[in-house]
């Protein structure tokens, strides 16, 4: 047991502080790269956040460089 | 004049009819072309009536257990092969009337013949002759905005084992005949082959069962294949792997198979050959070659949403290429009318399509093998819980078997699933829908499964992934 | 001294042996206090030796019917009630050794005897009696940061129908006892009721079930109760609803149990009543009132992660209220204690624990039924899909009962599935999951369910519920 092993990310809000709808894969990639959810555009049935909308997103980030936190 | 539609689909397999009844639902004008029974493959010869013939074989082995639950048996239980193969038809004429029912609930044409294009939008039927020696049928031709291709696959033939349908028989006798050989070797232990000598073995033909590959079930999880072998073994199944068939002979009416086993020859009499070495699809007289649409070893060629390489013409389903399952089929279909019908459809996912193997001990599997994950390059998690650690597997009877999971170590992704055991084709929905909505191990083991089920092998073997064991 | 411990759990069911396992885990240093056999009702008295009853019964139900599947009985199959009691022991015994080998695995003392709290961080224990006659247990103290009461619960009695445990018995007696009656009364019909009611009817005892609601189920979708009615009244159990028991009198060995039936007065003659009608929590002795430990109607009040008004006691499964279930016991156990340990962990959601009755057919259901969703104001989309209609249960020869799915129209939320049929218990899990995933309506008929199997009822009614229908 070398490692601990990591937590659920809980779900996250949006700025007008509602919950934020999105797949536990996007959730915690979104997470590894600091990224807000809140500021995902999700493609998923009822706008729910999936992975492949967080991997969009990162290009994106990628693309305009001076946004990136990390 | 031709009748003219907004939709025509050439075949009625679990590919084309479902793929019709979306159309005609999002408002298409639809016919389907059959030149056999409707249902293809899945209905007639396939999925369904082979089911049947397990659940026999499946109360047979029960039946000879009967002890075990506390029952007593004064007398004999004994398979009457012949009706054991008409309850097997009757199921398949049941769902075959089904889809007839389909098709005028959905207003669907359903012309009988073969279909043939001769333009992109004009397809020629001519009179064919159905598996039960009906004539069908007559010339017509009829055009279509649209026109689908869904005309599935047949058993592929080796060199050295040509089908006769007397003595050596592929899938299709396999299920029709009616009396049983004394000895059956299976060529090939894929889904087909193993399923095909399970039944007869369960029916008492004496079955050896023969595997080019190093194991049975060559496209599982390494683990999986180990248990089948060892329980088909335990049966009195003679099997025999990383053994290459090199021909067959006749001998007063005895077959004598050749077969190479490293440097070795082995010789393995018996009264029938099954070749069940996978499929080829049929491509044969559409008017492909004359219409540019290209086929790469015996398949169409299609784009992410069914488009073959003429414009208007899409295939989809076994004719399409692999998997060669019902259900890649059906949403194949349904999502190439929705994409044409103008939705906002995304392809579908051929990392998510489970494979299901119905003998006992069943296999269920989807997403990566260990083995593939780790050439992937993923850095994975790993738990497996055994049915023997079950306590419904036990108050059951049935505890060969295990689950094991997949995992990927950064974000948690649930790489795959592979079951082997009693019901396993039941349990990997589960997974097939979590991974769908993009679940991490969390959730899985979150998720409270009902005690006492097989289905907690999931999250057992989950919460062994995680590092920390519940019942084991 | 009395030695000391970071957690002490006393009760060793489902609820706290897991809870122990996920304490240790945790690093603390853990004990359980058992004064019956480790494993609680669920291993010893319920779950388990039900299920495997029910098994016995299910397999005699199918020798019963072997022509159906193309088999020959010549002869005949009786069931051997002594030996099928034997198997059920067997089982349950076999995993009650599982749980001492989980307990020494992680590392978790097992202290045998009674347990009684004298503060909130001392439990007494004084020496016991098994249910196998053995004394178990001395006198100790064990003193505890943190104690979690895991005591589950008994059959409740109820004032007609005093439990002598020979002529009126509870459900241990009907597990336990070794001859069978001829004929048995079996009061409630909640999951309990009824799977001994199909028990014993396949045992070849005549059997009567009365219940006072309007259906068998009471707590399932009507149109889930219904299903089960016909198929119990088709088999030919005496089905009693809406009747309110008023006594059993004896008269020359026979018992005469007075039933009213709206205004009519009906009477059942009987050689054996059994009172299923719900549970009663183990509160008693556990020195509660003198610590202050509030309860309310034989449960033990707790806040959302198990804490009992008395700070640092805890408590968790059957004792701390409904639904009283193993799978509700364990979780609400290992979230205890991981919240204890300071992890950032969801108090376990009761809209999503499954329910599930294991006679044939099966039940299995989650969140709303169709009457509670409508009721709760949401404007709901409701999909059916009966086996009737599919290939497997055609191959299977189970087709009775369906799968029926509940959406919210406005958000596409999943808000209940019902489920009665062949293997139900194990087609729910994929609800579980997907609701714990938060699906929508569209991710479940977009998930490439494995063909043929029962899960893809799941689909289909998903479909159907969407103005989608494919198979039907
Ligand atoms: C023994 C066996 C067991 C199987 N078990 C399973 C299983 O358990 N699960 C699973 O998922 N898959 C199973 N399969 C595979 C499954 O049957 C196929 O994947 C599935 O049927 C493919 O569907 P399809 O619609 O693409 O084609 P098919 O079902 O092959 O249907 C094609 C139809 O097109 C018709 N057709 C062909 N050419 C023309 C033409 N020119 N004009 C008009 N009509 C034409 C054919 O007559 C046929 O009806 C099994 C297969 C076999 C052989
Ligand atoms: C016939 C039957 C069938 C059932 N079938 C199912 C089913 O299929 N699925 C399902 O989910 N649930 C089923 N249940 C319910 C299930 O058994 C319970 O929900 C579950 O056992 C509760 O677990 P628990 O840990 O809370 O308590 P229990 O399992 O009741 O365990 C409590 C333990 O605490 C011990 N104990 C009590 N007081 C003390 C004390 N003072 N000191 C020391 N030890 C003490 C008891 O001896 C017992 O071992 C069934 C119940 C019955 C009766």
């Amino acid at each position: 047991l070398a490692e601990r092993t990591p937590e659920p990310v809980p779900a996250p809000t949006d700025a007008s502080g509602e919950r934020v709808k999105a797949s536990p894969l996007a959730r915690r990639v979104a997470q590894e790269h600091g990224l807000d959810l809140g500021s995902v555009a999700g493609t998923g049935p009822n706008g729910r956040v999936v992975r492949s909308d967080v991997e969009s997103a990162l290009e994106q980030r990628e693309a305009t460089p001076d946004a990136a936190p990390e | 004049m031709a009748t003219h539609y907004d939709c025509i689909v050439i075949g009625t397999g679990p590919g084309g009819y479902e793929t019709a009844i979306r159309a005609s639902q999002l408002d298409m004008k639809t016919a389907v072309i059959e030149k056999n029974k409707l249902g293809g493959v899945c209905l007639n010869v396939g999925c369904i009536p082979t089911k049947a013939l397990l659940k026999s074989a499946e109360v047979m082995a029960q039946a000879e257990h009967l002890s075990d639950y506390g029952l007593e048996l004064d007398g004999t239980v004994t398979p009457n092969f012949a009706k054991v193969i008409e309850r097997s038809r009757n199921t398949a004429n049941k769902m075959n009337k089904g889809v007839q029912y389909l098709m005028n609930k959905n207003n669907i044409d359903v012309i009988q013949g073969h279909g043939r294009l001769t333009d992109p939008n004009t397809v020629e039927v001519s009179p064919s002759v159905t598996m039960d020696g009906e004539e069908v049928g007559e010339e017509t031709t009829v055009t279509g905005d649209t026109v689908i291709i869904a005309t599935g696959a047949r058993a592929r033939e080796i060199p050295p084992l040509p089908i006769d349908g007397e003595k050596v028989i592929s899938y299709k006798e396999a299920m029709l005949q009616t009396e049983q050989p004394d000895r059956l070797l299976v060529v090939g232990a894929g889904a087909i082959g193993v399923e095909f000598a399970y039944f007869y073995h369960h029916m008492g033909t004496e079955v050896t069962i023969v595997e080019v590959e190093d194991h049975l079930v060559p496209v599982e999880d390494e683990e999986v294949s180990r248990v089948l072998e060892r329980s088909y073994k335990k049966k009195g199944i003679n099997v025999m792997t990383g053994a290459m068939l090199q021909g067959v002979e006749e001998h007063n009416g005895e077959l004598r198979a050749e077969i190479q086993v490293g440097d070795d020859t082995e010789y393995v009499e018996c009264d029938q050959v099954l070749s069940a070495v996978g499929v080829t699809g049929n491509i044969e007289d559409l008017g492909l070659e004359e219409l540019g649409i290209e086929t790469e070893n015996s398949y169409i060629t299609i784009d992410e949403y069914g488009e073959t390489t003429v414009d208007g013409v899409y295939a989809i389903g076994d004719v399409a290429g692999g998997p060669w399952l019902a259900h890649k089929a059906s949403h194949e279909g349904t999502t190439c009318v929705e994409h044409i019908a103008g939705h906002d459809v995304q392809p579908i996912n051929f990392d998510n399509i489970p494979g299901c193997t119905y003998c006992q001990p069943q296999i269920a599997s989807v997403g990566y093998t260990e083995a593939e994950a780790k050439e992937a390059g993923y850095d994975i998690r790993v738990g497996k819980f055994p049915f023997s650690a079950s306590g419904k597997a036990a108050a059951l009877g049935h505890t060969e078997g295990f689950a094991k999971v997949i995992f990927d170590k950064k974000y948690g992704e649930f790489l795959g699933c592979h079951i082997v055991g009693n019901e396993a084709t039941e349990l990997i929905a589960e997974v097939v829908v979590a991974r769908k909505l993009e679940t991490t191990g969390h959730e899985i083991m979150e998720a409270i499964h009902p005690h006492p089920t097989l289905s907690e092998a999931i999250m057992e073997a989950t919460h062994v992934a995680y590092d920390q064991p519940m019942n084991i």
